[in-house]
């Protein structure tokens, strides 16, 4: 059993091209990590995502950058938990 | 040590020697010449000593070769106990092996210049020379094929001789140049087996053989 | 074209300076426009690009040329200037990738076991530890910190295998800079750099450039050792596909070993220095 | 789509890895320690690096890059950089069907190969390219005969399909089959096999005559149009 960790990620920026969404879900997929994405408003998404903690990172790294339509200003993380997770996929919210 | 070697790393030519240095298990003195940028192989200096300005140039016993073949030949003699890299009472073979000398000469002078133009920017006739470098690449794999069909791995008899050591550098090199051994199965058989001999070493463009090193699984 | 106008802004290597004589002419490329170096008297060069003059400019070695009258100013390395460095410009090896590949390929250190093997790193010394990355916003360069790396022979200077510090800099899209653990002077650093031009999208001329305090090593032998680690990367770089680099890595799955890589690319892409880049995702 | 011959099993020996050319897909081909075949886009998923320039470590192809391992179920085994992390089934490379069949490695690049079922006992020969098309090696083929050991005379005849030519007996069996793989209109591979009853100098001769062929089918076309 390898380690897990759940992070809060809170990205800034500009995502009117609506494809970061889609783009971020297939980040977690092709990483196998469950967690929820959110998006408040064009400038503000919420990322919760689970699984281990190098991935985890990896996520991070690939979500700082996203598609070309997207510019990404700023990127908060905080840990939630090192523990088991209850979301079993990656849900948009 | 054995001998010394007025080197330039980049050099096909000059890695003949370290090349069979190397699978003789021999050590030496090697002074490394900045061909490039430099032009250090054309300098009073070296000049004196290789007046055709080329490079490697070996000092051996009391001798100054400029030839690689003329080395390979010396190396094999001085070093090769068992006279399996230059079988010198085989008429048969050493002149089979003469016949593949000379043709590393083309090969320098096809893929070697082309290598030249597009990787230090030299000025070269290049279509010229990847033309002819096509013609032969192509020559060796119809060599190496029928070897194959004869049951052979080497350009010459059963086993390695310094046919192969001539040959290898400037076939292996030939994707510097853009001349890529996708359609010459026979060269990247016969190119894996030379890369995997005892006391093979690499140069740049030609990869250590991570195939055999375990320590990663 | 994408990002030409603003790669026209920045300087670029072109010759190393003093290679040429009088009246000799060199025909050369810079983002896909012919140039033309010439020659002059007492070594005084100029550059011209359909018979127009261009800005000129001789620094670390080099001969640095612009297509803008109002360029960005060309990057400090002030260990240049330190005296008791020997500085080395190392030639021009041609490779057939983007310019900014390059660059990435120099800010990686994970590929040392493979590329590098038994030079710049071995098996099973593999590991990548966590390290820093930032863009530093006032004086806008990508700076990567505290990168560590075991290193069977980090320099020509080198003996035993020793864990090597690191520090990158991208100073310019086509410009970096490294700073090492400098194995015959303790507390002191090697610089080694890699000065890119760009012949166009797809095709590059690199010049490295070093820095360093070594006295042992001749200097054929401290060009030697830079060549043979650049030109093992070359093969690495001419298969890489897409040639451009990508700046949606949605194809790509960089792990936290890709950190100078990715905030590389951020910032290419922040700057709009997507001159050799491919922007959609492939 | 239809299923190429990229190669020649015995070009391929184990622990090995080879390029190859579908249409305009570039694909690399390996075979593992204990000889599982398989055939994948030629691109490293983690940075896109070529994958036919990789390694094979036991059951694993690795690329020449970073190491990134993949297995031969396409999924990534192991990342150096990151050792102790058990890379998830999800990183894997994109992967098509291989067949090995009559002595010859076949690849599909939508998963249903259709293989001639033909040849039997036969041997392989050669692979070599031509840099003309397929058109200009058909004529050359036609130009030219070749001699068998017992003296019989083969021509050009008979084809079979588009890609395959069978030279004499088409039936059941052929004493030389020539398999073509067409990369683009200006380079086309065949892959040569030939029944037991040539000598090793027949074989040697066939390989000879496919020079031959090839220096008149090249020779039909103007050097601007030649493909270097």
């Amino acid at each position: 059993m390898q380690e897990t960790t759940t992070v809060q990620l809170t990205v800034l920026g500009d995502f009117r091209s609506g494809e970061y969404t889609d783009w971020v879900r297939h980040r977690a997929n092709i990483l196998d990590l469950t967690g929820w994405i959110n998006t408040r408003d064009n400038n503000f998404v919420e990322i919760e995502i689970c699984g281990n903690p190098i991935l985890v990172e990896a996520f991070e790294l690939a979500c700082s950058i996203g598609p070309y339509s997207v510019t990404v200003r700023d990127i908060q993380v905080r840990t939630v938990s090192n523990g088991p997770y209850s979301c079993s996929a990656f849900e948009v919210r | 040590m054995s001998f010394k070697l007025y080197n330039y790393v980049l050099s096909g030519n000059c890695y003949k020697v370290r090349l069979f240095a190397g699978v003789l298990g021999i050590n030496y003195d090697s002074i490394a010449v900045d061909f490039h940028p430099g032009q250090e192989h054309k300098s009073d200096d070296l000049m004196q000593l290789n007046p055709a300005g080329t490079l490697p140039i070996m000092i051996a016993d009391d001798l100054v070769l400029t030839e690689t073949s003329a080395m390979l030949i010396w190396m094999a003699s001085k070093f090769d106990s068992d006279n399996t890299w230059w079988p010198a009472t085989d008429a048969a073979k050493t002149a089979a092996i003469v016949q593949w000398l000379g043709f590393s000469s083309d090969l320098t002078s096809t893929i070697g210049e082309a290598r030249l133009h597009t990787m230090l920017n030299r000025d070269v006739k290049i279509e010229k020379a990847l033309a002819d470098g096509i013609v032969a690449l192509r020559r060796i794999e119809a060599q190496l094929t029928e070897q194959g069909l004869r049951g052979g791995a080497w350009l010459v008899g059963e086993s390695p001789t310094i046919a192969d050591i001539a040959c290898f550098p400037y076939v292996a090199l030939a994707p510097d140049a853009g001349l890529e051994h996708d359609d010459y199965p026979a060269i990247r058989n016969w190119l894996y087996a030379i890369r995997s001999l005892s006391g093979f070493v690499t140069m740049p463009g030609i990869h250590e053989v991570h195939e055999l090193r375990n320590e990663g699984d | 074209m994408a990002g030409l106008e603003r790669a026209k802004e920045d300087w670029y290597p072109i010759a190393i300076a003093g290679s040429t004589v009088d009246g000799e002419q060199l025909d050369t490329s810079l983002l896909g426009i012919n140039i033309t170096l010439h020659g002059d008297k007492d070594r005084e060069i100029s550059v011209t690009a359909d018979g127009n003059n261009l800005p000129v400019q001789t620094r670390y070695d080099h001969v640095w040329t612009t297509f803008s009258e109002n360029p960005r100013p060309l990057f400090d390395i002030p260990e240049a200037d330190e005296a008791g460095r020997v500085l080395v410009p190392c030639g021009v090896v041609r490779v057939k990738c983007s310019p900014l590949r390059a660059v990435e390929n120099f800010l990686d250190i994970a590929h040392f076991p493979f590329v590098h093997t038994d030079v710049l790193g071995a098996e099973p010394h593999t590991e990548v530890e966590p390290y820093d990355v930032k863009i530093d916003e006032t004086i806008d360069e990508v700076i990567a910190t505290k990168v560590k790396f075991f290193q069977p022979q980090a320099a020509k200077s080198a003996g035993d295998g020793i864990v090597t510090d690191y520090v990158y800099r991208v100073a310019a899209p086509m410009v970096s800079i490294l700073y090492k653990t400098c194995p015959p002077k303790p507390g002191s650093q090697d610089v080694i750099t890699l000065f890119v031009q760009p012949l166009d999208e797809e095709t590059c001329n690199v010049w490295p450039w070093m820095a360093l305090y070594d006295y042992e090593n001749s200097m054929a032998d401290m060009i030697s050792f830079q060549q043979m680690i650049f030109v093992q990367d070359r093969s690495i770089l001419e298969n890489q596909l897409p040639r451009k680099l990508p700046l949606d890595p949605k194809m790509e799955i960089p792990t936290r070993a890709d950190m100078t890589s990715i905030a590389y690319r951020r910032w290419l892409k922040r700057g709009g220095a997507i001159y050799g880049a491919l922007t959609e995702a492939v | 789509m239809v299923t190429e011959p990229v190669g020649l099993s015995n070009n391929l020996p184990i622990k090995r890895v080879m390029p190859a050319r579908v249409g305009d897909t570039d694909i690399a081909v390996w075979r593992s320690a204990s000889g599982v075949v398989s055939a994948w886009l030629n691109r490293c998923p983690h940075r896109g690096m070529r994958l036919s320039h990789g390694f094979v470590r036991g059951e694993s192809l690795a690329c020449l890059y970073h190491g990134w391992q993949y297995g031969c179920d396409n999924k990534c085994k192991y990342i150096p950089a990151h050792p102790a992390l058990e890379p998830p089934t999800t990183i894997q490379t994109m992967a098509y069907t291989v067949v090995e069949k009559h002595g010859v490695l076949w690849v599909s690049l939508d998963g249903t190969p259709e293989i001639p079922a033909l040849f039997e006992k036969l041997q392989p020969v050669r692979s070599i390219s031509f840099n003309c098309s397929n058109e200009d090696v058909l004529s050359a083929l036609a130009e030219t005969t070749l001699t068998c050991d017992d003296g019989q005379v083969l021509s050009a005849s008979d084809m079979q399909s588009q890609n395959i030519l069978i030279l004499d007996n088409p039936q059941n069996k052929p004493k030389l089959a020539v398999l073509f793989q067409k990369s683009s209109a200006a380079n086309v591979t065949a892959h040569l096999l030939a029944d037991n009853s040539w000598s090793i100098d027949g074989l040697i001769r066939i390989s000879r005559w496919c020079e031959l062929v090839r220096r008149r089918a090249e020779i039909k076309i103007p050097d601007n149009r030649r493909n270097l």
